[in-house]
């Protein structure tokens, strides 16, 4: 017996495979720890070394790239993690986004007690959440990931404690979230009992050995249908997105970004992970559902934004219907899940994923500089006349929103063209058709939003007060914007470097 | 002669103690008892975990249950976190209290 | 017949009662408090579904961490804020919200049950030993070493993420929990809500 | 010589751009002497070409110069290009000469008028635009100086736009045209489509060798006749002319009588070989045409006052003379009347311009009489005209008319009856109007005064500038202005000696030289009349004819001078049939409606449903956005029923079924 | 139509006419508000580069080409198969020059009242898109650049325009985007459908034309799906309800721009992009698009009529006139479709003209309701003539431009659509009656007061309209040199739609000189028309 114990053998870890996770990790602790003891840092610092952080990790993953696409890709630790392109530009992806988030967050917590490591922790946590989510392997870690994430997001939207709508939002967010998360831990469950594991790779084999999937086994099924339910939640895919207007809303604008790009991206990973990769037998069972819910993504985020008032409640939809443009990806993907020749399904998720993240952390960018001039409102109204009190401002916004309007020449158009390509490739033109369409509807919002901010009176009459932009954000905006519009120039090494992802690990 | 207790049965309890829970978190307005609506579906599935270990002779379905636990119990810290920092401000604060932000 | 299974059953059926008892209590009863307690009765009752199940360790770790940790937890965080006093639960301001989720609750256990009766052949396939490696080994530890192995091997990088996940709960309390200066706070909060409704 | 044919156009149009551009510094009168230099030297170029083609041999009386390629496309090639040939000339020259003459009259006529240059610039444009439109080598060129004069007349005819009749008389005259315009359009694709050209002698030539399926010749005709309607002012199209005369009375004299509105006469005869290719009832529409607006123009003219109106009334009866002589092919007796009408008509209208230049913009004749003390000249030459186109031998209407009624008679019996009756009417009515304006006793020095108030206030630029010390006397017009007069009378009296027919022994050498001149254009279409009991029987036609213009002269003298018998003007006539008051109602009524309820349904209908469309989607917002109730647990309620229905299809729909 | 190589000259210039104006509006949004007068100066230079390298290219142009011209191809997004290829020929020629030339008098001649910076910028920013639509080879380059010209215009309407202006720029992106929408997809669609055929993803217009061939059925899905968006920009009858509140509500620049380039993208992308690429089904749906025409024609004529506002009547006047442009198109015979080309560039100058004496008017009246207009020929008889010119010239006086597009259109039109054109041909009756209609209540009569000191034309206004003007008698008195560019890019695309369809370009009988065969040609003709 204690022989047993002897011989046993942890299994090997590959530190470098996951030096992106570490460093986070790194990175959290060490604010953690250092903050705790040292009295408050100088200006900026904390957001400064959550940035560096987390540039370093994505650093770290762009030289994992080529390592994969050398030598192919694995499984790590055991088969916990997937060691592909895939995650690695997952992990990219977040990290970006963690690193415009912190930048935005800094002037915004200023001066408020939430000025300390904690926040910033969280984010690097929650990044290691997502992060995880996007390369897990195995289910139990998949849902360990997205219950890291999901934690520290709930804490980060109640974290304004002035605000009681931050609370609400905490709240709403923490009981639905955990409302959903126990379906899809149920689901893992009911999975793992049709499958005989929540490995992924031994699932796909379990299922490839049992051929007769003739008599389909309805516990897999019913458990399918609870792990779309808890990513559903995530994504906020309709029927599953009645949290995301009000969090969104209620949440400190930067956490708000924070959700919408990492967040959105780490749960449509998971999404690819779990449905495209490790359940491509049951495609035909859960297509048409990725399908209904594109669908009505599509229709209710673009219909339901248009009477909105509040501006981080109009992106908050509209992050609802580009969740049905990301889920038109989806399921183009279905087509082809599992089969060598995935199609363009999968990259246009992972280019859609990247170009939102970026552009919607602007967008609240924006928000949260105007927000925090006009103390915390962010109604229409507090957008009257930014073009006169801060015209690069307003420019900016513009081609944001122009980009989430997907006009051409800017990183937007290039991600809904690449899923209205992804999804005419496999002949959903119908999907694709109405995806287009609700985009005009869509088109409306953005269109009312910048009438606002071009054609309104500013409050100030004709000599309105000029509004600052904090220098950290406006680097975070700067940069968004550019890339916005470089990307819609030259997107070909983004799309070739999305078109890797469908060589993933299993 | 009865038959052996059957794995199934203990899924159909685990989806009874499920549903309950759900049901109780729709009908409930008080927070902290819709919190422990969440543990008892937390607990169905730990339930289904199990069973299905045992069915599967597999350990890797027990080992999801210990961790299932740690989550439950970090979510209830947060979550209690955030109740006692609203139900400080407002106390006595029902769920539908909590309805500012809607449309 | 013999006397394991009856054994068997009694333990099942008295445990179900326990579980579904203590459900229902959760769900009905007014007082949070009593709704805690009524929570315990279900923890011990799937503690002894685990035990029945030869998954002594979780059926431990069961009692301990939940029963014991976390309703404690509740129970404090009760009397901290004083939110014992019952609740009324015989209105329901919400139209057409128990309906609903009865519906809800109906359609979860009716479906997952027609699952699970479906797949039962499946499933009862052989009814396997489990793992009840004690009966085999005679060694009682061998269920809590399995685990550990599969603990430490194949999930070491889950069972690390567990400690990640912590971190987040203490962080967060920490954030949750800092005092805020009072200064202007319910001035402010006014504001919010009247620039919102 | 012939070559130089582009000069003829090239005058008229140096005139127009020079005023264009220093006409105000030229200002009253040098830019109206002027335009009539320019005017009378494209008739001097039109007289040596005349001469030069008279001396070629008949077969090569014909130069085509093209001046460049104007709409080639494919098979479709057009040439700006101008066909110099008997017919084009002759008309060259009468409508240079009388233009000239009206030009001349016209510097008397407008001056002191504030825009007397302008006046000139349209003037010459027109002419300009005229001589295109006869001397045009192919359809399209035609088409170029026809919708160029109808501008022209347009602009003309609102020359005094603050007038609002004067505007809207202008409008009515354009669309109104472009309705024939419409039906020339058509045959002009039609010829192409027909014979991949639009130039005459290729439309013409594959007629005469009967290339041309009678089908396409006879829809060519048609629509070619839809246009000649406009132009020439036949019924249904007739109606703009009357209103026409808002225009400064030269206009009407030029445009309106002379030049323009024979057009459509002109096109027919140049198409002539066309129409001999179509089906045989299609001349018979032609003629019937021209004969029932000869006669309906002709009773309307009886019950007219205004003494412009009675002319354009008796215009468009005479030019429906020229139509049915069209259909019953006699082109040369059509020309020639075009001819002779050009110099009695212009002559009339003239000496109506005078007599209402010396009256103070007067028109009513109930309001003159007796003038012809006043303004002998005037008088003397009105006369002239008045025997011409009354028919009385030997003035020139006389002979052109005789000639029509000849060819009719011949064509068929009906047509020469209304023919002849027209000529009775014809000649009762111009008595009419002679005696009303000339003789009987003045009407008018009693309502001088009055008249004079409302002139000033109404601003009308003659007045301003005119003369008239508060004393109100008619006076003769200025020399400018009866010279023409008197030039004019000579060519009504004399004219018809251009085509004298071979009657009460005049030596052959003197008779029909115009048939001589034209017989190589119109030698295909022209009907063959001689054999018939119309042609043995000329002298009787004759004796007809004088009877029916003595005739009707005697009864107008009756009537109105001596009063033997009571004035018959029935409302009926006055108004003109109420034809037009039928089509203005119709326009004004049914028409405007609908085109407002088109204008509403565009409005409601086809934007309602794009705005409806917004309308509804803000509706759905409104209604599901209230849906978002902000309460957790119905959040929940709803993420459950998601549940319900995801499982409901994966467990039953997939899994059991 | 295989592109040539490269053009005659080494450096790309229609790449610079692309860029140059892109280039331009950067700078000006660069300038530093200290320095007001500078971006007027940089449009400007920026503009009559564009115009002096277009009326180059117009020089420098082979006639005899029917091929593209100046062909620059790079590749661009090579994993989609994209490139960036241009070209020219004798169908976007003119429009290209006509763009070229257009927006310098515009930025020149019309005065922006209010943040003129932005204005310029925005103004520069539509002639890059403009420039790009006509140039564009490639289906993508062609629908990115079809689809950002909305922008720019967007906020000229928004921002400069009147007191409606929200709604109708609002309205005219929407709709347009709407079009659009459906346009991506079928153009996405095509390019993979061809791609089995050609065996290689490309966005290549010229490949896709010449060496894909869709099955029936499919190219006419594909092709409706383009025909739509081109539809909404014509616009073609009903789906022109957009127009007159654009035209209405957008600024003088934006009125003529709109009316003068932007409509064109709709026709010349159903030529371009409509016959080239799907002569089937563009073949096969004929009768829908002349019997909308014809709709087109009557319909906007009669609206136009009906107005209160002299804008919003000129609006649905290019209602009407567009509606040719598409019965030309739809007709397939030479002279029609070149007559629809011609048209293009000649309803731009005219209609044109007529948005700058609106704007004029409204400049100096401050309303746009022909009720409270009157008798202004009486006190600016330079300004009436101006407009009497512009406005014979729309009416479809021979002599001016305008005679000559609509008299090709028609008379090729003949040949195949025969009773369509014979409606049609009565339009332009109606254009006489509105604009008649329209000139007289708002020119003639005796000016009230507040019309008596209606002020003259002024020398900058006349120099901004000398230009129209002389375009208007010019391509009047002699489009020959236009034509002959024309003509062969437009045999070439026949021919094309021969190729691929059972359609012959009936030839006319010809009898000059020898009389060889037989003449009933034109009732063969006449025969199948009616057959349809």
């Amino acid at each position: 017996m204690l022989a047993q114990i002897d011989t046993f053998v942890g299994p090997e870890v590959g530190w470098f495979a996951l030096s992106p996770l570490l460093t986070l990790l790194g990175g959290a602790l060490g604010l953690m720890l250092v903050g705790a003891l040292t009295p408050q840092w100088p200006k900026g610092l904390y957001a400064f070394a959550t940035a560096t952080t987390a540039g370093a990790a994505a650093a770290l993953a762009m030289v994992q790239w080529d390592d994969i696409t050398d030598n192919g890709p694995t499984t790590l630790v055991a088969g916990a993690l997937a060691f592909d392109t895939f995650a690695m530009f997952m992990t990219i992806t977040i990290c970006v986004a963690v690193i415009l988030v912190s930048l935005l967050s800094d002037e915004y917590l200023r001066d408020t007690p939430n000025d300390g490591p904690e926040i910033y922790a969280l984010y690097l946590v929650a990044a290691i959440g997502g992060i995880v989510m996007s390369s897990a392997n195995d289910l139990i870690v998949l849902f360990l990931g997205l219950e890291t994430l999901s934690l520290a997001l709930y804490v980060l939207a109640a974290s304004n404690r002035r605000s009681s709508e931050s609370a609400e939002s905490g709240l709403k967010y923490f009981v639905l979230g955990g409302f959903a998360s126990a379906f899809f831990l149920y689901g893992i469950a009911l999975v793992y009992g049709a499958t005989g594991s929540t490995n992924i790779t031994e699932m796909v084999a379990a299922l490839q050995s049992s051929a007769d999937l003739s008599t389909p086994d309805t516990l897999a099924l019913a458990g399918i249908a609870m792990l779309i339910v808890g990513l559903g939640f995530k994504v906020a895919a309709v029927p599953f997105h009645v949290w995301a207007p009000d969090v969104y809303q209620g949440a400190p604008t930067p956490i708000t970004a924070f959700m919408a790009s990492a967040g959105k991206a780490a749960a449509f990973a998971a999404m690819l992970r779990v449905l495209v990769i490790a359940l491509p037998f049951y495609r035909d069972d859960w297509r048409p559902i990725i399908w209904v819910l594109a669908l009505l993504s599509l229709l209710v985020g673009s219909v339901l934004a248009v009477v909105q008032t509040n501006v981080k409640r109009m992106l908050a939809y509209s992050s609802i219907s580009h969740a049905g443009f990301i889920l038109v990806g989806v399921e183009a993907a279905a087509h082809r899940a599992g089969e060598i020749d995935a199609g363009p399904g999968m990259p246009s998720v992972v280019l859609y994923l990247i170009l939102y993240s970026v552009l919607v952390i602007g967008s609240f960018g924006v928000v949260t500089v105007v927000s925090r001039d006009s103390d915390g409102d962010t109604n229409l109204d507090a957008f009257k006349g930014l073009a006169r009190r801060r015209p690069a401002l307003a420019l900016a916004f513009t081609v944001f929103l122009l980009a989430q309007a997907g006009v051409p020449f800017t990183s937007g158009f290039i991600a809904k063209f690449g899923v209205i390509q992804a999804a005419v490739e496999v002949d959903s033109y119908a999907i694709a058709i109405i995806a287009m369409v609700t985009a005009v509807v869509a088109a409306f919002l953005y269109l009312r939003i910048m009438v606002t901010m071009w054609l309104g009176e500013p409050a100030g009459g004709d000599s309105p007060d000029p509004l600052a932009v904090p220098f950290s954000a406006g680097v975070a905006i700067g940069a968004a914007v550019a890339f916005t519009l470089v990307v819609g120039v030259l997107p070909g090494w983004l799309i070739e470097a999305a078109d890797t992802v469908t060589s993933y690990a299993r | 002669m009865i038959a052996a207790i059957e794995p199934s049965w203990y899924l159909l309890l685990a989806a009874l103690l499920f549903g309950i829970g759900a049901f109780g978190l729709l009908v409930r307005r008080n927070p902290l008892v819709m919190f422990m609506c969440i543990e008892l579906m937390l607990n169905a599935a730990n339930l289904t975990f199990v069973a299905l270990a045992t069915q599967l002779g597999d350990i890797n379905g027990q080992t999801a249950v210990f961790f299932v636990m740690v989550v439950a119990a970090a979510e209830v810290v947060v979550g209690l976190g955030i109740l006692v920092s609203i139900l400080r401000r407002r106390p006595g604060a029902t769920a539908d209290d909590l309805a500012e932000l809607k449309g | 017949m013999s006397d394991a299974t009856f054994l068997e059953y009694v333990v099942f059926f008295s445990a179900a009662l326990m579980i579904l008892g203590g459900a229902i209590g959760v769900i009905t009863l007014k007082n949070p408090v009593h709704a805690a307690l009524g929570l315990v009765l279900t923890l011990f009752g799937v503690a002894v579904q685990f035990v029945a199940q030869q998954a002594h360790f979780l059926a431990a770790v069961q009692v301990i961490v939940y029963a014991g940790a976390i309703v404690v937890l509740f129970l404090f965080v009760i009397m901290l804020l004083g939110v014992d006093e019952a609740m009324d639960l015989s209105i329901e301001p919400i139209p057409i919200q128990r309906p609903l989720a009865a519906v809800m609750a109906v359609g979860i256990v009716g479906l997952v049950g027609a699952a699970v009766v479906r797949a039962r052949d499946a499933l009862d396939i052989n009814p396997g030993t489990g793992i009840d490696v004690a009966q085999e080994t005679g060694n009682n530890d061998a269920n809590i070493q399995q685990l550990a192995a599969n603990l430490y091997g194949d999930h070491v990088l889950a069972f690390q993420l567990t400690s990640v996940l912590l971190i987040v709960a203490v962080a967060g309390t920490v954030l949750l929990t800092r005092k805020w200066p009072r200064s202007g706070d319910d001035a402010r909060d006014a504001e919010h809500e009247s620039s919102d409704v | 010589m012939a070559d130089l044919v582009w000069l003829i156009p090239a005058f008229p149009l140096a005139g127009f751009l020079t005023i264009l551009f220093v006409g105000r510094r030229l200002g009253d009168p040098k830019a109206g002497y002027l335009a009539t230099a320019a005017v009378f030297a494209s008739f001097l170029v039109g007289a040596s070409i005349y001469i030069d083609l008279l001396g070629r041999p008949e077969e090569e009386r014909e130069t085509v110069v093209t001046l460049f390629s104007w709409v080639p496309v494919g098979t479709l090639q057009i040439d700006l290009a101008f066909l110099a040939d008997p017919l084009s000339i002759l008309m060259v020259l009468f409508v240079t000469f009388i233009g000239g003459l009206i030009h001349l009259f016209a510097v008397g006529y407008m001056h002191g008028d504030p825009k007397f240059s302008k006046f000139f610039l349209y003037l010459n444009l027109f002419v300009f635009s005229m001589t295109l439109l006869v001397l045009g080598e192919n359809l399209l060129v035609t088409f170029l100086g026809w919708e160029g004069v109808g501008t022209c007349s347009y602009l003309l005819i609102a020359f005094w736009h603050t007038r609002e009749s004067a505007a809207t008389a202008g409008k009515k005259a354009f669309v109104t045209n472009r309705v024939g315009d419409w039906g020339v359009m058509l045959a002009m694709f039609l010829s192409f489509q027909a014979v991949g050209s639009m130039s005459y002698s290729v439309l013409n030539e594959s007629a005469e060798t009967g290339m041309l399926a009678a089908s396409t010749a006879s829809a060519i005709t048609i629509l070619l006749l839809v246009g000649a309607a406009g132009k020439s002012a036949q019924l249904p199209l007739y109606i703009w002319l009357p209103d026409a005369m808002e225009g400064p009375t030269p206009v009407s004299a030029l445009i309106h009588a002379a030049t323009m509105v024979t057009g459509g006469v002109f096109l027919l005869t140049r198409i002539n070989p066309v129409i001999a290719a179509s089906y045989d009832w299609v001349p018979t529409t032609i003629a019937w045409v021209g004969a029932i607006t000869a006669l309906f123009a002709a009773t309307i003219a009886l019950a007219q006052n205004d003494i412009k109106k009675v002319l354009a009334y008796s215009t468009v009866s005479q030019i429906g003379y020229m139509v049915l002589a069209i259909g019953t092919g006699a082109y040369v007796a059509a020309i020639f009347h075009m001819v002779t009408h050009a110099a009695f008509k212009a002559l009339l209208f003239l000496g109506a311009g005078s007599v209402i230049h010396g009256m103070h913009e007067e028109q009513d004749m109930r309001k003159m009489g007796a003038l012809r003390a006043f303004m002998p000249i005037t008088a003397a030459t009105f006369i002239v005209g008045w025997l011409a186109i009354a028919g009385v031998p030997p003035f020139s209407g006389f002979f052109s008319k005789d000639e029509i009624l000849l060819f009719a008679l011949a064509d068929s019996v009906p047509l020469y009856v209304v023919g002849i009756i027209t000529a009775v009417l014809t000649a009762f009515y111009m008595t009419r109007q002679v005696i009303m304006v000339f003789f009987g006793k003045a009407q008018w020095t009693s309502l001088a005064n009055e008249e004079e108030a409302p002139e000033v206030a109404e601003g009308e630029p003659p007045v301003e500038t005119h003369d008239a010390h508060g004393e109100f006397k008619p006076h003769e017009s200025p020399p400018i202005m009866w010279i023409p007069l008197v030039v004019l009378a000579g060519l009504a009296a004399i004219g018809g000696i251009i085509n004298l027919p071979s009657l009460f022994g005049i030596p052959e050498g003197g008779t029909y030289r115009l048939e001589e001149w034209l017989h190589p254009v119109v030698e295909f279409g022209e009907a063959e009349i001689s054999g018939t009991w119309a042609y043995d029987n000329k002298y009787l036609l004759v004796a007809f004819a004088v009877a029916a213009a003595l005739g009707g002269i005697a009864l107008g003298w009756a009537v109105y001078l001596k009063k033997r018998l009571k004035p018959w003007e029935p409302t009926l006539f006055a108004k003109g049939w109420y034809y037009d008051q039928a089509i203005t109602w119709f326009m004004g009524n049914p028409g405007r409606k609908g085109f407002d309820d088109v204008a509403d349904f565009d409005q409601h209908v086809v934007d309602g449903a794009v705005n409806g469309v917004a309308l509804a989607v803000k509706e759905t917002a409104t209604q599901a956005s209230e849906r978002q109730s902000g309460y957790v647990r119905r959040y929940a309620g709803v993420i459950g029923i998601g549940v319900v229905l995801l499982l409901g299809w994966f467990v039953v729909i997939r899994g059991i079924l | 139509m295989l592109a040539a190589d490269t053009g005659p000259i080494g450096f790309p210039i229609l790449t610079a006419l692309v860029l140059v104006p892109i280039v331009g509006a950067l700078l000006v949004a660069l300038t530093p508000k200290s320095r007001p007068e500078i971006p007027k100066a940089i449009a400007l230079m920026a503009s009559v580069g564009t115009a002096a390298m277009s009326i180059w290219l117009l020089a420098s142009f082979d006639t005899g080409d029917a091929g593209f011209q100046f062909v620059s191809k790079h590749t661009w997004i090579e994993a989609w198969g994209i490139s960036w290829h241009l070209g020219v020929d004798g169908i976007s020629l003119f429009l290209v020059a006509l763009t070229g030339i257009l927006f310098p008098i515009v930025i020149a001649g019309i005065d922006p009242h209010h943040d003129e910076k932005p204005y310029l910028a925005w103004m520069l920013m539509l002639q890059a898109g403009v420039m790009g639509s006509f140039l564009s080879l490639d289906l993508f380059v062609f629908f990115i650049f079809f689809e950002i010209v909305l922008v720019p215009m967007y906020f000229l309407i928004g921002g400069w325009g009147y007191e409606n202006r929200v709604y109708a720029a609002t309205k005219f992106f929407l709709y347009t985007m709407l079009g659009s929408a459906f346009m991506l997809v079928g153009l996405v669609a095509t390019v993979w459908i061809a791609s089995d055929d050609l065996g290689k993803v490309t966005f290549d217009l010229v490949e896709i034309a010449e060496g894909a061939d869709f099955a029936a059925s499919t190219g006419r899905w594909l092709f409706f799906a383009f025909a739509i968006a081109f539809a909404v920009k014509v616009p073609i009858f009903p789906l022109h309800t957009w127009l007159p509140d654009a035209h209405t509500q957008a600024p003088t620049a934006g009125s003529v721009v709109l009316a003068g380039v932007m409509l064109k993208l709709g026709t010349y992308g159903l030529l371009r992009f409509g016959l080239y690429l799907f002569p089937e089904a563009s073949y096969w749906s004929r009768s829908l698009w002349l019997t909308l025409a014809v709709i087109g024609i009557i319909y906007g004529a009669i609206a136009a009529t009906m107005q209160k506002d002299l804008k919003r009547l000129i609006a649905y006047s290019s209602v009407a006139h567009l509606g040719f442009i598409v019965l030309g198109t739809f007709a397939f015979t030479t002279q029609s479709m070149s007559g629809s080309v011609i048209q293009m560039v000649n309803h731009g100058v005219s209609t044109g003209a007529l948005f700058l004496f609106v704007g004029w008017i409204y400049e100096r009246r401050k309303t746009r309701q022909i009720s409270e207009l009157n008798g202004i020929q009486k006190v600016a008889p330079i300004f009436a003539a101006g407009f009497m010119v512009v406005m014979l010239s729309s009416i479809g006086v021979p002599g001016l431009n305008g005679f000559v597009g609509e008299f090709l259109i028609l008379t090729g039109s003949f040949l195949t659509a025969r009773w369509w054109t014979v409606v049609a041909a009565a339009g332009v009756i109606l254009a006489a009656l509105y604009l008649l209609w329209a000139y007289q209540r708002v020119f003639h009569g005796e000016p009230d007061d507040d019309n008596k000191n209606f002020p003259e034309l002024r020398w900058k206004e006349g120099l901004t309209l000398l230009p129209f003007l002389g375009l208007i008698v010019f391509m009047g008195v002699y489009p020959k040199p236009v034509l002959d560019r024309i003509e062969p890019s437009i045999d070439v695309l026949i021919t094309h739609v021969e190729e691929h369809t059972d359609y012959v370009e009936p030839e006319p009988t010809i009898v000059v000189g020898d009389h060889s065969d037989d003449e009933s040609g034109d009732d063969e003709h006449g025969d199948d028309e009616e057959g349809e």
